[in-house]
């Protein structure tokens, strides 16, 4: 483990990835008060066993008072620990009256403090320390090319919690949109109405007319789509050219079509 | 430990590491390629080969190409102890997980669950692991079997109980349910499953998973 | 070539060839299984070791199992090789020491120690890379997930056990590792504020870690 390590830690990197956080006010790389401490205590360069408190919560104050006049919008978080430090502060600095009460002594809680630090401090050192590891497939290297025919199974079956709880998720999941939803229905223009509405409007029809407007319109959000009104106008159209009641004629494909009575004793149009 | 000359038992060191992570077979030419201008690769390689000679994993040409492999009279080991891997198989983990939280269950609800019919394997798979056991038959039309997780189950995952599987709560933590879960989504607790609506299994039914496959497929 | 009684060299280049061949770390009950009966395995696994001390390939011990690989010193060499690792951010990555160093520990504990609640994704993606596993959970009130490090964290980190956590003796002995703060040293913990007598702030909080308010409703 290093036991050299700077005594401005680098909080300049720290912490980009996590971008869809909330909680975190981003105190230009600091996560919380703690980690704001612990830079503070660390820039007394002594053993943090040794650490001021009182000097730390000045630090800590002159630090809140120096975000906010920045703008920084700060996260409740500090502004607890602000307060409770200049608290714990003054309990420190004035003399212990008698009765102590119920509270433990401000050097108990000072004591606290400075262990909750040390533990950070400790961690963070140990991020350093774990990362300076060999790792896999950064800096070592197992077999590149296990040979493909031999398989040598571990005994170890390979399911964590995490994996079944995952499974069981995804499932409840899949099952949920199974599920049928009235909400979702999608109405059409059914082909017996589109029928009786082209039986309607067939003996006006004398001219050639685009289907879209021999389709009724869609008015408001209710009812069937304006697809299928148009799906349906078309089905009901053919069923019409098929009895010999109508013609249809398109110019190319994805072209607009035609729609014309066809008139009584006019012989079937033979297009190529 | 980088030597501006590095001696030929270092580049014999270097030559082994990449042969050894290299994903196939590596020429003279793209060893060389890796190491300090002028180094001996041949010579290397002769080394290795030497050294490798006799162990078993020996050093082999293939096209001119180098590689590492396994002694060929060592070959019956290898083969030999094939086994299945034994990685749950997708739908054997989804089937044992609904059978975790919903148990007892019978089979046409796990089906219900998945939307997709059980195929006849998965579920002997899980019962010859000991993961799953027979439980008893609900007592419904058709006396559908039902399945519970077994004690194997438990001590594979360090569960102390079944009280111990983790619930919507750890669902959540671990970021697989947002917000978007379904109104009324609800994680089952399998260790206040009641045993109201069954009946126990009749002696010998623990042993015949066959029959009471038969049994539930035909409702 | 297969000898009545194979002679300890012949052990041991069974098991060279058994590691080399291997896709994963193997456990020395994982190679006995593969060799006669009353073979030697501790001793061959130590003689390699011996064999390869100071190559270009080692033989290394992780999470209790054995496999080859590459040379730490030579991993400026494996350019072609090396995979861009999944970037942790410092989050994840105290999180990931507070839990291989605390372990069994609850999420609770970690934002204790961290000072500010875990954010949403952290623990996931631990979770998902298999690095972090469920553990089991404590009894306290509340019966709370724990989490602890999985194999996959130690073969990652070429740590044979957590016993080979960097610092991890001195830690202990500093007292360091203990998570229990003393009754009545009360330090604020803003990560924990409104988990017992507080009302969310805003409908949209279930995702933040209230891991009471669930279990209270399952009891």
């Amino acid at each position: 483990m290093t036991d050299a390590f700077q005594p401005n830690l680098d909080f300049a990197a720290v912490d980009q990835a996590d971008g869809r956080d909330a909680f975190v006010v981003d105190l230009e790389g600091y996560e919380g008060p703690l980690h704001v401490l612990l830079a503070l205590a660390r820039t007394q360069k002594v053993d943090l066993l040794k650490l001021s408190i009182t000097r730390l919560a000045e630090q800590y104050l002159a630090f809140v008072h120096e975000a906010r006049r920045r703008n920084f919008a700060l996260a409740a978080d500090y502004l607890v620990m602000a307060a409770w430090l200049a608290y714990l502060k003054s309990r420190l600095l004035l003399p212990r009256t008698e009765k102590a009460g119920e509270e433990a002594p401000a050097e108990e809680m000072a004591a606290a403090l400075a262990f909750r630090l040390r533990k950070l401090e400790a961690m963070r050192r140990a991020v350093e320390a774990i990362q300076s590891r060999p790792q896999l497939k950064r800096d070592v290297f197992t077999r590149g090319d296990p040979e493909a025919l031999v398989v040598i199974p571990s005994d170890r079956i390979e399911a964590s919690l995490y994996e079944l709880m995952a499974a069981y998720v995804t499932q409840r999941r899949r099952e949920e949109q199974r599920r049928y939803n009235p909400g979702q229905r999608v109405e059409a223009f059914a082909l017996e109405a589109a029928r009786e509405w082209l039986r309607d409007l067939l003996p006006r029809l004398e001219q050639w007319t685009p289907l879209n407007r021999v389709a009724p319109a869609k008015h408001g959000a209710e009812g069937p789509s304006q697809a299928s009104f148009t799906a349906s106008t078309l089905s009901a159209g053919l069923e019409l050219v098929k009895e010999g009641a109508m013609e249809v004629k398109q110019a190319g494909t994805f072209a607009e079509l035609y729609l014309k009575r066809r008139s009584v004793g006019q012989p079937l149009e033979l297009v190529p | 430990m980088i030597q501006f000359a590095p001696d030929h038992l270092e580049i014999e060191r270097r030559v082994e590491a990449l042969l050894f992570a290299a994903a196939g077979p590596l020429s003279a030419a793209e060893i060389a390629r890796r190491l300090p201008e002028g180094a001996d690769v041949g010579g290397a390689i002769s080394a290795l080969r030497e050294r490798y000679q006799g162990r078993g994993v020996e050093l082999e040409c293939v096209a001119d190409r180098w590689r590492f492999r396994t002694a060929p009279d060592l070959s019956f080991m290898m083969t030999e102890e094939r086994e299945e891997p034994r990685r749950l198989s997708r739908a054997a983990l989804e089937t044992l997980a609904i059978i975790a939280y919903h148990q007892p269950c019978t089979r046409a609800e796990i089906e219900s669950v998945r939307g997709v019919s059980l195929s006849k394997g998965t579920l002997d798979l899980l019962l010859e692991m000991g993961f799953v056991r027979l439980k008893g038959r609900r007592r419904t039309p058709g006396r559908p079997v039902t399945y519970a997780t077994a004690d194997k189950f438990l001590e594979h995952f360090s569960l102390s109980s079944l009280y111990d599987l983790p619930g919507v709560a750890e669902m959540k933590a671990a970021g697989l349910l947002d917000l978007s879960i379904p109104v009324g989504f609800e994680v089952p607790d399998p260790s206040r499953a009641g045993d109201d609506d069954e009946t126990p299994l009749m002696p010998g039914e623990e042993d015949s998973p066959e029959f009471a496959q038969d049994f539930v497929a035909e409702d």
